[in-house]
């Protein structure tokens, strides 16, 4: 349950997501999606209810938690005044692994040509990719993607596939369009106005 | 510096004590007023939604 | 306490700071225009209480000067969204409340750095002056002071819808006993000076007051940055 | 269904504006009828014996809002945010009226209606300005749990804000008002300091009525909303 002033964002959401499950939440715009995912994210404290990740339970044990979870959201969580290699850098030293995983992570999404370039000259299919590669950099064993198709081109649809497609993680997707997942998700959870639709 | 002539002072404090608390009273009795205006309102909605 | 994580945070204000200054020169401007219109308003500086008026007006030119420091706190972070991404790291809560202090105290100071001397040129070439060690330890002090207190304001305000007229009215009550310290500090020290022990005492006071909002924004600040 | 705790408040409240009710008509009498007059201020002394109390009501009441705030951050008690407002929101009104009183006993003791030499009235000056910007704060930030949070936090920078603005004014002395004066302490013999005492116990005791019964105000707001909403059907 997760409460906005009066309205309740989020209410009633049971839903247990077993290790390398691959989730897709559905539904209407304001049905709770990213609310859903910003609290497992260990952003949004939940006004009531229990939420546990990886056994964490939060918003106690956040801090055990957060080390294994990469997020995704609608924007890339970047700074627009560093470059890409400069923000990969302070989310390493915030998550604490080494900086040499930077290289191959900028590698990995296609960037490491523009790991120079200030993020802010960056197209929003580029900035998509950075924020995969921030939320990834730290090998996290849950990955939480809010609506991730989101202006991609065609080869970064291919590139986020291939990264969704990598075994032994848990995943939770929140998108519009669950058909692109066919064969990546294992189940699907439809959401309307804060509730898990029948 | 003559003192007595500031009797109207102290009267003037404590008249200002009685005021402030009197005007409290009053605005906590509109509040309690308006609050009965609305469950009236409230309660006729309820009997449209009985009735309807 | 995440030394690699602080000394990230604080180095990507500096870098962010450094390439397109968006407060340093805006508060270098502001502080060097406020002496002037001082220096005009007070008819030459030549009065009575001239220099013991023109440390006091320093102090106000100083403490304004900061809010714009303040109002961009968390700017950036706002602006862009970016709030997510920090509070989704294992880090706690409260150093990004210190990293942000401690940006925000090195604005301050680079810009007293221009500021005391032109304070100087204006105000006290030629009158009685206040000793020069004491304002810059003031000045210092007041800083942690400033940056300590005004990153825990700024978080509340930018919580408000008025962000920009929030800041100050949140703010201001707190700069009011700091002010009254750091000028009763300076001004004590323009000959006929007091004791050492008069300034001792109020530099003591501006260390008490910066100990005592440290602790408050190393407290509080994890209840201010969730929405 | 009788909501067992309301019943409770409603006697507490109605017990309080009792005792006020008793305990007022008494101080005042022992203010006006009992007390000899001051020898240095004589009659216009009498001002004192609600000035203070007032002043003294609106400190307690600023320290009850800052204990339910910290307790509201503790236990994440929502019902405590709204027994943090009404202290805070109470203590701006006794605020100004310690302001008020306070400028009519400047005239009296020297003449001048806001007299920069006490150093009490320079620091509820600084306390009233934190309180007001607590309230620009809590009209700023749309209700619910975050407005709750961060009142509370600002409400707790306030205990620190008291401690240093008392020693800042003290410390300031001779910049605020260059010729010191020295301010005369309240030297009370016996009848003197009954009455005081018997007029704080008045003043008090009028707060925590008033509180009580804001209090009750504020939760039928709540109630009547809640109502409003199931009436409307809106979830």
């Amino acid at each position: 349950m997760r409460r906005f002033g009066e309205r309740a964002a989020l209410a009633g959401v049971d839903l247990h997501v077993g290790e390398g499950e691959f989730v897709l939440v559905t539904g209407p715009n304001g049905a709770g999606k990213t609310t859903l995912l910003r609290v497992l994210a260990t952003v949004l404290r939940p006004s009531e209810g229990a939420v546990s990740v990886g056994g964490h339970e939060l918003p106690r044990a956040a801090d055990k938690a957060r080390p294994r979870i990469g997020y995704v959201a609608h924007g890339p969580l970047t700074y627009p005044g560093l470059t890409a290699r400069e923000n990969l850098e302070l989310y390493a030293a915030l998550y604490g692994v080494s900086g040499d995983l930077v290289a191959p992570a900028l590698d990995r999404v296609g960037l490491d040509d523009r790991g120079r370039d200030p993020v802010s000259e960056f197209s929003r299919g580029m900035s998509q990719r950075l924020a995969l590669a921030r939320a990834c950099l730290h090998g996290p064993s849950l990955l939480l993607l809010d609506e991730p198709t989101a202006g991609l081109d065609a080869d970064g649809r291919d590139l986020l596939r291939e990264v969704l497609a990598e075994p032994g993680r848990t995943v939770i997707v929140s998108t519009h369009e669950p058909a692109w997942f066919e064969g990546l998700a294992t189940s699907e959870v439809p959401i309307r106005a804060g509730r898990v639709a029948a | 510096m003559i003192r007595e002539t500031y009797v109207h002072y102290v009267a003037a404090v404590y008249a200002l004590a009685w005021i402030v608390t009197l005007a409290y009273v009053v605005i906590l009795n509109s509040k309690l007023g308006r609050l009965e205006r609305e469950l009236d309102e409230i309660a006729g909605l309820l009997e449209a939604k009985a009735d309807g | 306490m995440n030394r690699r994580a602080f000394v990230a945070l604080v180095r990507k204000d500096l870098v962010l700071e450094l390439r397109g200054s968006e407060v340093v020169l805006a508060m270098v401007t502001f502080v060097v225009a406020s002496f002037v219109l001082f220096r005009f308003g007070l008819g030459g500086g030549r009065t009575a209480g001239g220099t013991r008026a023109a440390t006091g007006l320093l102090w106000v030119a100083i403490v304004f000067t900061a809010m714009l420091a303040l109002a961009r706190t968390f700017a950036r972070e706002r602006e862009h969204a970016i709030w997510d991404g920090l509070l989704a790291a294992p880090i706690d809560r409260a150093l990004i409340w210190l990293a942000r202090s401690c940006s925000t105290f090195v604005f301050l100071v680079a810009v007293q750095v221009v500021a005391l001397p032109a304070f100087w040129l204006f105000f006290l070439q030629d009158g009685p002056a206040p000793a020069y060690g004491v304002l810059v330890a003031a000045a210092l002090l007041a800083d942690v002071g400033i940056a300590a207190l005004g990153s825990l304001v700024a978080g509340l305000a930018s919580a408000g819808r008025a962000r920009e007229v929030l800041l100050p009215v949140l703010y201001l009550p707190f700069a009011i006993p700091l002010v009254l310290g750091a000028v009763s500090a300076t001004t004590g020290t323009i000959p006929p000076q007091t004791s050492g022990l008069h300034t001792l005492e109020r530099l003591g006071y501006l260390a008490l007051y910066d100990t005592v909002f440290v602790l408050f924004g190393w407290g509080l600040f994890e209840f201010v940055v969730e929405d | 269904m009788r909501d067992r705790t309301t019943a409770a408040r409603l006697d507490r409240a109605t017990c309080a504006a009792l005792v006020t009710a008793v305990l007022m008509p008494v101080a005042l009498g022992l203010i006006f009828f009992y007390v000899p007059n001051d020898a240095d201020q004589g009659f216009s002394q009498r001002i004192f014996y609600f000035h203070v109390p007032i002043a003294m009501t609106t400190y307690a009441l600023f320290a009850w809002g800052a204990l339910n705030a910290a307790r509201y951050l503790w236990t994440g008690d929502l019902s405590l945010d709204l027994r943090s407002y009404v202290p805070m929101h109470l203590g701006v009104i006794f605020g100004t009226l310690t302001l008020v009183t306070g400028s009519f006993w400047a005239k009296v003791s020297w003449g001048t209606w806001w007299y920069w030499g006490s150093t009490e009235l320079n620091t509820f000056l600084i306390i009233f300005l934190f309180y007001c910007a607590y309230f620009m704060l809590r009209f700023s930030v749309d209700p619910g749990e975050k407005r709750a949070r961060y009142s509370a936090v600002y409400a707790l920078l306030g205990v620190g804000l008291i401690p240093i603005s008392v020693l800042a004014v003290h410390l300031g002395q001779d910049v605020i008002h260059p010729i010191t004066f020295t301010d005369h302490g309240a030297q009370m013999d016996g009848s003197m300091l009954f009455t005081f005492l018997m007029a704080l116990a008045a003043m008090l005791s009028l707060a925590v009525a008033m509180y009580l019964v804001e209090l009750r105000g504020k939760r039928l707001d709540e109630q009547v909303t809640r109502l409003r909403r199931l009436a409307e059907g809106t979830r």
